[in-house]
């Protein structure tokens, strides 16, 4: 299925998002979009735009507000063949269907012996910028790594947005994409034609000898730029996209830590009980014995999201905070601050929402 | 109330009395520790599945809850891979990954069920959902007790239902507890059915258990739904004669009045049921029960554990 | 409709016309990016706040949404904080943490207020318990969107307040959309009141948003409720004039037909009830709350922003 | 608040819960307890019986299964000055009203910058045993403890299941109190008066210094039965019990790994994202470039939870899969098999439920 990218063709992440649907939606009639908002005149930020004309009113459609039902909704029709996308404006909401995703979606399959199974795609949109408060900025990856049976995805670029969101249409079981609403309007190269990302293939984004950064989501993006900084005081840094958290690819980390012998991990989450705690402690499972290294982690400040702009800068983890974790990493506790480096995405962002 | 071919009033009682025998003799060896997990006993309660279940064809779906035993035999689940399930073997309905609470049968349209109440409200609809995307002439059914009707969900459910106008037919198994709460102690007016019609979804109750009119009701809903006009709503009284969960009679524990569960054992459906075929028919069906039900706890000892090779099987699917 | 003192009924206006000001201002300053977040306005919807609270005592309670500036204003929330708080200020009511989504006056009663859909309908009914618990006179009201109606929890909630008869009126104001979906695309048949009614609430439904008739109808309420009576639930007719966030029409996202906003703000309720008042006594209050609209985004432009030091105050409560 | 242990009298787990709670309704009118089930004649393995015969019914009842408004009522009593304890029978059904606890009740001190506080007890009991399977088996403690404004405690003994319930009430936090079914018939010292035990401060219960073995919960008692099948062959295994998870006390923790040089954490959820990610990955942060160490995790198998016994007991860790495991990382892959210990509170129990 998978195919090399050989087009020069550039489209945002949401273009992306909006043409692999599409194409599977053209494939596989079962395939259908549903969710609060996803056949309005907005789109959800253009990635279900127009799917209503061209595929009628059963296969993208607005729904009540019942995240809770929906998701039932969303299991159900996969149990009956079909390949619901239901889509999160906020993955906050995603706390209102807690129950449905890992009591029922995560526990089908093994359950009833492998009698069913659930292939629903849950887009989840991360909210960031424009004071989006404690309750609509929450990332919660970790929630759906830690229980068997479900996958999660956070691709980073309009490439892996498209292979990811195809390659979560055609698995048969549950998978959680994560989205993320600063990644929206990146630009990337990425094929026409249909084609699958591998699950579980982490992407070195970057090569470096020096330090190695593993990013999720937006991060990734955080994290390129910091690299840039990095490189101004001769560090190279090694900048890995795991793409896909559940299954999570720690053979690529592993052999990259191996070499740098340094790592930092940049979360789009708390830190406590999430990714980066798991992808150091994984580490150090498979290098203890063989190779030292040293660590850092970065994530949301350990506090809920505040509104205000002075306080939501120093909530999340910046190009410049993570260059300078790296740094130190590296050389130890130095005396090097980092250029300010604007994150355009956010800076020019601008609401309503 | 239809007219009653003799045929299906014996497939009925047979079907009565299975579920009504097989649970016996659950009650019978669970001090051995055969069936080392929890089970909810439908005694009393055979009725609904049987009387819902002769009103669908085949190719109806069923969904239903940990309460499962009546209606996975009602919907023609196999006896003998449901035993073995509840003993945890190989040869159970999910190679004993699922127990009493989680019987599946797929063969005959028997969904998995859950432990978690009113969980699969939403399931149902989205299958009718699909159902009604695909054309198909297959209706969902959903079984579930009274006390689903205090989550949430619930109502979201019955709300996307109507909305759509899905085929979908909802049975409220009201056993009036949930465990030892009364159902007055938990809805200010008992009526399930006054909430569901407020989401313009026809409802119909059916007061004391009674097997034919259940059926009767059923067809009827089922025929509407069949027809188009969407989903329905029945709401069938009955009653628990064992504890909440596992083997044992409860009076000990003085929740409800022994009055109210005296008068529903005399008001025995299995019993009655019975009395309307003529003596040797029934006692054919009862020789005939009885011999399906020894052979499926002997299958059920027959068959082996599965191996610690099976523990990370399907955790997904490929 | 019961008799209105003329003194109540400049006070209605003003409370009408502060927040239709305010809100007009902050459409004003919202391109120059000093309020960085987003606001859900409620111009167009004053009345229901307004003509609620007028029904209110002090001591009672209220607990709102996101769409919260009516609500925080009419129940006596401070101006000045809360423009301060839009700016993200150190003397908004929460520090800038809240923002225009989480508004909070406690010393008016004024509840924090949440963004996640419904979800402070179960916390004003548990607040409602307390005060029954503790026999206090003072009532809840719980002000929430027509789409909470939606939502699952909010079953749940009417239910657990008509089992336990607790002092809270719920009101339901209906703008007819959730974003930009219409009411009728997400409910079977439009009535929330209906289904309040099945859970054994009464119900009461304002038409037009006529701010007094919204005020007798919550006072009748209100006095039901310090009666003992239990619950009640008034639904709200309304229309908001704006987009459903930010300070903009919204009429090129074609969801909605002109002709029905237009006849909305045709219905305007501040100046209709404006025009009830005298001349003299209309200008003054005008003016009045012309200086005190000026002052609030003056001491928020004065105000400074947080320290970083604030970032981890708060996280737990001593 | 806090007293030493000076009297000699033992209780079970469930009658240290119950007193605790009583004394504290005893002490302040404004505690109530109430869920599913909580005044019946069963009295939630006797941890709330009678309490409806000496508080009356306002303060300890029954509710419908509305999981999720239920939690909201809890946090909108204590918005109201109450003190609401809400017991789940399970912690499984804490799903149902993760929007609640993680939306409102974390958020509500800090989004009203102290304007509120939620000082909520949320019991949730593991249920383990008598073939639970995937539904009604699971722990979420780590859901818990990646969020800021949660507190959330595992009391392993009869002492710190009063001492963390009296301190739970007093708390001005939202608490998650876990416990665990297999622990209730545990006996052990308490005082008789009212104490509070002190959150993040982690017990050692046994000393030694060839391996640290941390345990949360249930796995307490299992890591204790593994110390003495490791005593056999001489390796002198340290236990630690956290005893509150957030706050989670890592200096105990990491003052033992400084000696031992080995950790194993064993959780009582899955290991991904889990408690045993964070506290490994934590002692990395705080050893690296001061003291190596060699660690293992163990937890749930990466599966759904079966619910046939012969995969249920491979589903669990058990003492012998803990020793088996502390002796290899202090010793290598050996060729020791620890004996057969019995865990008498799973072999022993019988069902119903
Ligand atoms: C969401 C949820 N809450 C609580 C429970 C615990 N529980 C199991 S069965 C039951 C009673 C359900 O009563 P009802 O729905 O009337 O069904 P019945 O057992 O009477 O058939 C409860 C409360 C559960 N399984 N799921
Ligand atoms: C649980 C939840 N689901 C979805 C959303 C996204 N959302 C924010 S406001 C809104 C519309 C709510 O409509 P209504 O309750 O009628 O209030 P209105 O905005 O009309 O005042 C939606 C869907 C949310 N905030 N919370
Ligand atoms: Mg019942
Ligand atoms: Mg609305």
């Amino acid at each position: 299925m998978s195919s090399a990218p050989k087009s020069d063709r550039s489209l945002t992440y949401a273009e992306a998002l909006y043409e692999g649907t599409r194409q599977e939606m053209e494939r596989d009639p079962g395939v259908f979009v549903f969710g609060l908002g996803v056949d309005d005149a907005r789109g959800m930020y253009g990635t279900t735009l127009d799917l209503q004309n061209v595929f009628g009113a059963d296969r993208n459609f607005d729904t009540p507000l019942s995240e809770d039902a929906m998701t039932g909704v969303a299991i159900g029709a996969a149990l009956a063949g079909m390949r619901p996308i239901h889509v999160h404006q906020r993955m906050d909401f995603l706390l209102l269907c807690m129950n449905q995703l890992v009591n029922m979606a995560a526990k089908s399959s093994y359950m009833f012996a492998g009698a069913v199974n659930v292939p629903i795609v849950v887009r989840a949109i991360i909210g960031r910028s424009w004071g989006q408060g404690a309750q609509h900025s929450q990332a919660f990856h970790s929630y759906f790594m830690h229980v068997p049976g479900l996958k999660v995805v956070a691709p980073s670029t309009p490439h892996d947005a498209k292979g990811c969101m195809i390659a979560a249409i055609r698995d048969n079981n549950p998978v959680i994409f994560m989205e993320h609403r600063m990644l929206y309007q990146n630009r990337g190269i990425v094929p026409e034609e249909p084609f699958a990302v591998t699950f579980g293939q982490a992407r070195r984004l970057t090569e470096g000898d020096d330090v190695t950064i593993v990013a999720v989501s937006h991060m990734v993006v955080e994290a390129l730029r910091a690299k840039h900084l990095l490189d101004e005081v001769g560090i190279k840094a090694e900048v890995i996209d795991p793409v896909t958290l559940a299954p999570l690819d720690m053979d690529t980390i592993a052999e990259s830590v191996g070499r740098t012998g340094r790592v930092l991990v940049v979360d789009n989450s708390w830190t406590m009980c999430g990714a980066s705690s798991e992808i150091v402690a994984q580490l150090v499972e498979r290098l203890q014995g063989s190779r030292s290294f040293r660590t850092a982690r970065l994530g949301y400040a350990p506090t809920p999201c505040p509104t205000t702009k002075p306080l939501e800068n120093l909530f999340y983890p910046t190009a410049m905070s993570i260059a300078q974790t790296a740094y130190e990493l590296v050389k130890g506790k130095g005396d090097w601050t980092p250029a300010a480096v604007e994150a355009k995405e956010i800076a020019e962002f601008r609401g309503p929402f | 109330m239809m007219a009653i071919p003799e045929r299906s009033l014996s497939t009925i009682y047979r079907d009565l009395r299975r579920i009504r025998r097989v649970e016996e003799k659950i009650i019978e060896v669970y001090s051995s520790d055969k069936v080392k997990s929890p089970v909810h006993l439908s005694i009393g309660q055979e009725s609904v599945a049987v009387g819902v279940c002769a009103a669908l064809e085949p190719q109806d779906i069923a969904f239903g809850t940990y309460r499962g035993h009546a209606l996975y035999l009602a919907k023609g689940g196999d006896m003998r891979r449901m035993i073995a399930e509840l003993y945890g073997k190989v040869d159970g309905c999910a190679r004993g990954k699922a127990g009493s609470m989680h019987l599946v049968d797929m063969s005959v349209n028997m969904m998995g069920t859950s432990a978690i109440v009113a969980t699969s409200l939403p399931l149902a609809v989205g299958y009718a959902f699909a159902l009604k995307a695909r054309k198909e002439k297959a209706i969902v059914v959903c079984f579930f007790g009274e006390g689903a009707m205090d989550e949430g969900v619930a109502y979201e459910s019955l709300n996307f239902a109507a909305l759509r106008k899905l085929p979908v037919l909802f049975v409220c198994e009201n056993n009036q507890y949930a465990i030892y709460s009364h159902v007055r102690d938990r809805m200010p007016h008992g009526d399930p059915c006054a909430r569901a019609r407020s989401f313009n979804i026809p409802t119909e109750r059916i007061e004391r258990g009674d097997t034919l009119a259940i059926r009767d009701a059923s067809a009827k809903a089922a025929a509407a739904i069949r027809a188009g006009e969407g989903p329905q709503f029945i709401e069938c009284m009955t009653y628990r004669w064992r504890d909440h969960v596992g083997p044992d009679e409860d009076r000990k524990w003085k929740y409800r009045p022994d009055e109210e569960l005296d008068a529903w054992i005399r008001n025995d459906e299995v019993a009655r049921v019975g009395a309307m075929l003529d003596d040797a028919t029934r006692q054919r069906i009862d020789a005939e029960v009885e011999a399906e039900v020894t052979d499926a706890f002997a299958f059920a000892d027959a068959s082996a554990f599965p191996g610690g090779e099976e523990l990370d099987q399907y955790v997904f699917s490929a």
